[in-house]
């Protein structure tokens, strides 16, 4: 596999098709992202470890003259990433052109992914994050709000998560916010910072874990996404995996329902209420 | 570019401001002429104002309307005459002349806090219940605000409220004014005077006004309103406990050589609307329609009428022939309604906890034409042909539009 | 669901109930000012901010209110197939219903985050919710300092 | 005091002091507020009041006004609409003191006070922070583009015409008229279909009506007051522009496709196929010989499950034609089979009985039972069971006519969605039920005719000349801000984006109800002023903060936040 991938990237360098290739290089002992632009390079092409690569694609397209493209050795997250970026315009589409490998069983799990496979590729398996003991223990258990505040706490507001986040593009961001965030409070107010992004991400993270792979403080931001893209599923109906949900919070969604209330008691009749 | 100033030339009359006058006045306004719009009631809205919900989209009756009238108080082309009525239409030298009469209420509701101290006033010194908190027109108006309405035959006019009023809002002087009378020349005349409700008891084998649980279509939806008297609760007049059966009766009085020889067009779906309300309320209730033709022709009532069906509404095609009572353990009494089963062909007697008669609706006359045809008149909504409200808007800018049209060849320019 | 107590201190105590109602001016807002007409005694619990439309509230303007230590948020909109803007309801419904999930992943009571969608446009209606939704707060602990402002 | 706030507290008369004692307000909101001027007034709401308000903010030059009196329903709009009136305008807002909260916490009056206090100081926040959308001109072109020259397009167009407004009459056909070039005549009163369009053309005929035959509307951009019409006329791409559109485009006969062995059996027809027999019997002298038995079949496909509705003119149509069939010739037997007859209203209803009079025989099917059509090679009768006798009837039949609903063009879809109107389950488009029923969530935009829903030709034209009278209202108001004609009092305001905040990442765009936020090229997405209602749908999905209503911003709701919280933790 290893080899058809890298005669795939050096039929596209062969072929002008792309400027260049972003891929994992390994060198001098270390691995780091690198942009392969000769067919020689190659050689030096790593795949692991895992290493999502479609926010340093996207910084790279931004700078692209009109016309240039961009090769990009990704997972399946990437890929999600870059067609959600590419969805929000933040990419020209075909400025891309992505190379899809997919995971591992073993990487799916370390990663909590449903999808760990490409489009095209022979779908490997993912794992339900929801089924986890870990998500379990953070997403369900009676006591939660104490590990999450136990979490939170150790939060050092470095906007880490936000930075390596694929889909955290925008020129203006609430987190720095002092309406939103105080300001020069470190750790931050937790239902401010951390929820805030969640709901940001709630219809668009694409499971990647950038956010928590690059968390100083290994705060389990993934599960807290992860949860959130089910509750998202389970109220849309939409459950197919890798359904995009993008936009889903926007898109109006008609159903029989008339009037609610989420306390249930005052329903028209209901009425148990002397004036 | 603004609206052209038509301020200089005759206004255009609307008699009746509920959804098809109301429509009619703001759609000539928009064109920029002046309109004078006559209601009869102190309030904006007319029948419709009276309902808790429309068909089909289950909607809040009075909050549509009660935007549309907040609009067209504040629409400065707009006049509006409340408490009025148009008494005579006369044709003097080619100009239409409108007589209008206007009895002012014993409270101004314009000038009313709502404080209460009028009440206060009077239970100190005049027979209690002489003034009582009701909102200005109808009972079950959400909208509008309760204000002091002062019974004109209990007030011995001895003037406390007067006195005690911070604002000069009641005078229990106006109640034995006569009628201010205004003639007003006219371009044009709208009419908009809508329906009543025939009395039911003009059919006896229903038995209306004999039991309390018999109600007419519109006093079933004031006691079932949430903003009415039981906020939203369903219960029996006779004795208040929740009814287990409920029977809607249509075309009472309607589509009968007796009476009314036409549908009244609006009862099918008014029946199907309250019966789903009553299964959402009440879903252990077993409510049942008898309809002639089950009418639902208009858009998405017949996803409506299938929805009611699926929901456990019982549609009987049957005409029943008689509403008798029932003695009811531990006194009182129930109601039976006894009719042909088109589906078993066989004669059944049921019984009904309350029963609703449907279907009496006649327009209001056209007021003012007797003696002379002013022979501009056009009518509009249900004074015209039985129509719901999205007909009778409709109607409404119909007829502003021919309103308009007759204007624009008069003076010779467009709005 | 209930939540744990996080802090002694804050749970038996008597406090006072905070909340704001972010209530449409369409419709709850109508049901608001219907129960004052009718002179209903009320919780003074609620503080009302009317906004345009349900679907302008910010979720995360609901997140900065329970940060600044408020018990609840209510939104109230129009009744779903009622909205004044064009079905802009039922977007917003989801997105809050979204929120209401947030709350109770980290541990959370969802019940912090009431919705209502046309049950408040009556009088009684919005003093039936405004008391129930003071009742269940006051059931809850205060939203804790230490989560809201870690020390 | 020129520059500081200034907060009157309406007593109602003092009838709110004892729930909301003076002092208490004072000591609470001075102390929280300091930098405002507070003063107690007993009554706002008379005129001479407002004009008293009006003069002392002139005389103390005051940076912003917030007036604590009563509910906006009941004297507080006026209230503000008086002080707007006066000329002298300050930020101004209100607060309700009464209803939201002296009436409702009567039994707390420290809370109530307390409240009072806080709902006075977040009225200071967010009036301090409140900024206004900037007014915003909209160009109206006088001039309306109707879709469809069936009766509601030749009303519509013909209204406008006579009210002085240029109208671009496009229609696929080359003939103007619609469906009732193919219907001989109308019911209820059986006039030639011509007799009554007669009129309606004459009016069409105006100058300022320019008919385009053979002509459909390809793509449709642009916004209320400036529309962009791409058409195909002819074969010819051409563009229009016009300030409004209506849409007249009507919907299409339900044609029988072997139902009740309709393209088995000679002699079942449709109805529509009715109506050119009829055209040529009808003007044959003596009656011609043939039908002695004819039997119409009411709601083919409809009312069921593919087509769940209920067309509303195929009733009176049966009716009209069983009595034409009668005229022509009392002898032949009409039958008409039926779910209900559906002839709501007065002149209807008078056509039924009328029908009745004649002769016509109605017989009720249930839909699970349906009447069958027997014959070989020509249709010779209708078997069916009575429904309300359980009877079996063998009705012979010589002519066995299918009722004909009405469905949606297919181009209406492509139309709607141009514009972003809604269609309902059956593919007819929506209008804002119940109060505006032909005008489209957009403004600008209107319906009638059956392309809204299947109406008879009479409705159609009334429904054309109410659409066309709000198309010119639409038109006429141009300089008037409608949003505050029609929201006194309103808070709403109109979206902005902050370019330098925006990622351009589209969700105002998916979002906005009103189709008013969008991109435009590589620029930042732009808001149209005239689509937006000013909801906020965009503020509450833009993740960096770049959408907002100035009238209802972040920033000064979340001032607002501040002062509910709990004072412990500020």
């Amino acid at each position: 596999m290893h080899s058809t991938l890298q005669d795939r990237i050096r039929q596209m360098l062969a072929g002008h098709e792309v400027v260049g290739v972003l891929g994992l290089r390994e060198h001098e002992g270390a691995v780091g992202p690198h942009v392969f632009t000769a067919e020689e390079d190659t050689a030096r092409l790593v795949v692991e470890p895992k290493w999502p690569l479609a926010k340093t694609g996207w910084m790279i397209v931004r700078s692209l003259p009109a016309g240039k493209a961009l090769g990009l050795v990704c997972r399946g997250c990437d890929i999600r990433a870059i067609e959600e970026l590419v969805r929000a315009e933040q990419i020209r589409p075909g400025a891309l052109r992505t190379i899809g490998i997919s995971c591992s069983a073993g990487q799916a799990e370390v990663c909590l992914c449903e999808t760990p496979f490409v489009p095209g590729e022979e779908p490997s398996v993912g794992v339900d994050p929801m089924s986890m003991p870990a998500v379990r223990r953070l997403c369900r258990d009676p006591d939660r709000l104490n590990t999450w505040r136990e979490h939170f706490r150790r939060c050092i507001k470095c906007y880490g998560c936000r930075n390596s986040c694929p889909i955290c593009v925008c020129p203006a961001c609430k987190l720095e916010d002092d309406g939103y965030v105080t300001t020069g409070m470190v750790p931050p107010d937790p239902l401010a910072f951390h929820l805030i992004r969640t709901m940001h991400l709630a219809d668009r993270c694409v499971g990647c874990g950038a956010c928590q792979d690059s968390c100083p403080s290994g705060l389990p931001l993934l599960s807290l996404h992860l949860a959130m893209r089910r509750a998202l599923r389970e109220r849309t109906g939409n459950l197919n995996a890798t359904g995009a949900l993008s936009l889903m919070l926007t898109a109006s969604h008609e159903d029989g329902t008339l009037w609610e209330d989420t306390l249930g008691s005052g329903k028209p009749g209901g009425g148990e209420y002397e004036r | 570019m603004n609206a052209p100033d038509r301020s200089d030339s005759l206004p255009i009359l609307v008699v009746g401001a509920g959804v098809a006058g109301l429509t009619a006045a703001m759609d000539l306004a928009g064109l920029g002429v002046s309109v004078h719009l006559v209601e009869r009631e102190s309030h904006l809205g007319g029948q419709v104002m009276r309902l808790d919900k429309l068909y089909p989209s289950d909607h809040c009756g009075f909050c549509p309307v009660w935007t549309e009238g907040a609009a067209c108080l504040s629409h400065p082309l707009i006049t509006l005459h409340r408490n009025t009525s148009l008494e005579v239409l006369a044709n003097e030298d080619g100009r239409v002349i409108a007589l209008l009469a206007t009895c002012p209420p014993a409270v101004d509701s314009d000038a009313c806090i709502f404080c209460g101290l009028c009440l206060e006033a009077c239970e100190a010194g005049g027979v209690r219940g002489t003034i009582k908190m009701q909102p200005a027109g109808l009972p079950s108006d959400p909208a509008t605000q309760p204000v002091p309405y002062l019974n004109p035959v209990l007030c011995s006019r001895c003037g406390e409220c007067r006195g005690a009023c911070p604002t000069g809002a009641i005078d229990p002087g106006r109640l034995d004014k006569p009628p201010l009378e205004v003639r007003l020349p006219v371009a044009d005349v709208i009419f908009a005077t809508g329906f009543t409700e025939r009395n039911p008891a003009m059919v006896p084998e229903y038995l209306a006004d004999s039991h309390p649980d018999i109600f007419t279509a519109m006093d079933f939806e004031a006691w079932i309103a949430e903003a009415g008297p039981n906020a939203g609760q369903i219960s029996r007049r006779l004795n208040g406990k929740t009814p287990r059966s409920i029977g809607f009766i249509q075309c009472v009085g309607a589509r009968d050589q007796r009476f009314l020889s036409y549908c009244s067009s609006v009862c099918c779906m008014h029946a199907l609307k309250q019966a789903r309300w009553v299964k959402r309320r009440l879903p252990a209730a077993s409510v049942a329609i008898f309809f002639t033709d089950l009418r639902a022709e208009g858009k998405g009532y017949e996803a409506y009428a299938r929805a009611a069906a699926m929901e456990g509404v019982l549609l009987v095609r049957s005409r029943p022939g008689l509403v008798f009572r029932l003695p009811e353990e531990g006194g009182g009494s129930t109601l039976a309604v006894h009719y042909e089963d088109t589906n078993s062909r066989q004669l059944i007697t049921a019984e009904f906890d309350i029963v609703v008669l449907n279907g009496g609706l006649t327009a209001c006359p056209l007021p003012g034409q007797s003696g002379s045809d002013a022979g501009t008149g056009n009518a509009c909504g249900f004074c015209q042909e039985p129509a719901d409200v999205s007909r009778s808007v409709v109607q409404g800018s119909r007829a502003a539009a021919l309103a308009a049209m007759r204007l624009a060849r008069r003076t010779g320019g467009g709005p | 669901m209930t939540e744990p107590a996080l802090d002694i201190r804050t749970t038996n105590a008597h406090r006072e109930i905070r909340a704001v109602v972010f209530a449409c001016r369409w419709c709850a807002l109508l049901g608001a000012d219907r129960a004052g007409k009718e002179r209903i005694d009320l919780p003074a619990s609620f503080r009302i901010i009317p906004v345009e439309c349900a679907a302008g509230v910010e979720p995360d303007l609901v997140l900065r209110a329970l940060a600044d230590g408020l018990d609840g948020v209510a939104v109230m909109g129009c009744h779903l197939g009622g909205c004044r803007h064009n079905e802009a309801n039922r977007p917003a419904r989801l997105r809050l219903l979204l929120l209401q999930d947030l709350l109770e992943i980290i541990g959370l009571d969802r019940r912090r985050l009431l919705l209502s969608w046309g049950t408040a446009h009556e009088g009684y209606q919005f003093a039936g919710l405004m008391r129930e939704f003071t009742a269940i707060l006051a059931g809850l602990p205060a939203v804790d300092p230490t989560l809201v402002r870690p020390c | 005091m020129s520059g500081t706030p200034l907060v009157l507290i309406c007593t109602c008369h003092e009838t709110l002091s004892r729930a909301l004692p003076k002092h208490a307000l004072r000591i609470g909101i001075i102390s929280r507020m300091p930098a405002a001027h507070l003063e107690f007034v007993p009554s706002l709401c008379r005129q001479e009041d407002m004009d008293r308000t009006a003069g002392l903010l002139e005389e103390t030059k005051h940076s912003a006004v917030l007036l604590a009196a009563c509910s906006p329903f009941a004297r507080g709009n006026k209230v503000i609409e008086g002080l707007a009136r006066s000329n002298y305008a300050i930020p101004a807002s209100l607060v309700d003191l009464r209803e939201g909260c002296a009436w409702i916490h009567g039994g707390n009056p420290e809370a109530a006070a307390a409240k009072a206090v806080d709902l006075v100081c977040m009225g200071l926040a967010g009036l301090t922070r409140r900024e206004r959308s900037p007014n915003f001109h909209v160009q109206r072109e006088r001039r309306v583009l109707v879709v469809g020259a069936g009766p509601a397009g030749l009303a519509a167009a013909g209204t406008l015409a006579q009210l002085g407004i240029e109208v671009i009459l496009a229609d696929r056909m080359s003939r103007q008229g619609g469906l009732l070039n193919q219907i001989g005549r109308l019911f209820p009163r059986n006039t030639p279909s011509q007799e009554f369009l007669a009129p309606l053309l004459q009016d069409a005929a105006h100058p300022a009506v320019n008919f385009l035959p053979k002509t459909s509307v390809t793509r449709t951009d642009g916004d209320p007051g400036r529309f962009e019409a791409r058409l195909s006329c002819d074969g010819q791409n051409k563009t229009v522009i016009a300030g409004a559109l209506i849409l007249a485009c009507g919907a299409m006969p339900v044609l029988p496709e072997n139902h009740f062995r309709s393209g088995e059996l000679s002699g079942v027809i449709s109805q529509l196929e009715l109506e050119t027999r009829l055209r040529k019997l009808e003007g044959q002298e003596p009656a011609p010989p043939g039908i002695t038995g004819a039997v119409f079949i009411q709601c083919m496909a409809a009312r069921e499950d593919a087509r769940p509705y209920c067309s509303s003119i195929c009733c009176p149509t049966a009716l009209k034609n069983a009595l034409r069939l009668k005229n022509i010739n009392r002898e032949i037997c009409v039958t008409i089979l039926h779910r209900g007859i559906t002839t709501p209203g007065r002149t209807l209803e008078e056509l039924y009985r009328q029908a009745m009079a004649s002769g016509i025989r109605f017989v009720a099917f249930s839909p699970a039972d349906p009447p069958k059509v027997r014959g070989d090679n020509f249709v010779n009768a209708v078997s069916l069971t009575d429904a309300l006798s359980a009877r079996r009837l063998d009705i012979a039949a010589d002519l066995v006519v299918l009722s004909t609903p009405l469905r949606p063009r297919p181009e209406t879809a492509s139309l709607a969605g141009d514009l972003g109107l809604r269609l309902d389950g059956m593919g007819f488009v929506c209008g804002t039920e119940p109060m505006q029923p032909l005008a489209a969530p957009l403004h600008g935009v209107y319906l009638c005719g059956a392309v809204r829903w299947p109406v008879s030709a009479q409705d159609a034209v009334d429904q054309g000349r109410a659409a066309a009278v709000k198309a010119a209202t639409f038109l006429t108001q141009g300089g008037v801000d409608q949003k505050r004609l029609f929201l006194p009092g309103s808070q709403s305001g109109i979206a902005s984006i902050r370019a330098e905040a925006c990622s351009r990442c589209g969700r105002c765009v998916a979002g906005c109800p009103y189709g008013a936020c969008r991109r435009e090229g590589n620029e930042v997405i732009s808001v149209s002023g005239i689509r937006c209602r000013g909801c906020g749908l965009c503020a509450a999905v833009c993740p960096s903060g770049a959408a907002r209503i100035p009238e209802q911003d972040s920033a000064s709701m979340r001032a607002m936040l501040r002062e509910i919280a709990p004072r412990i933790i500020q």
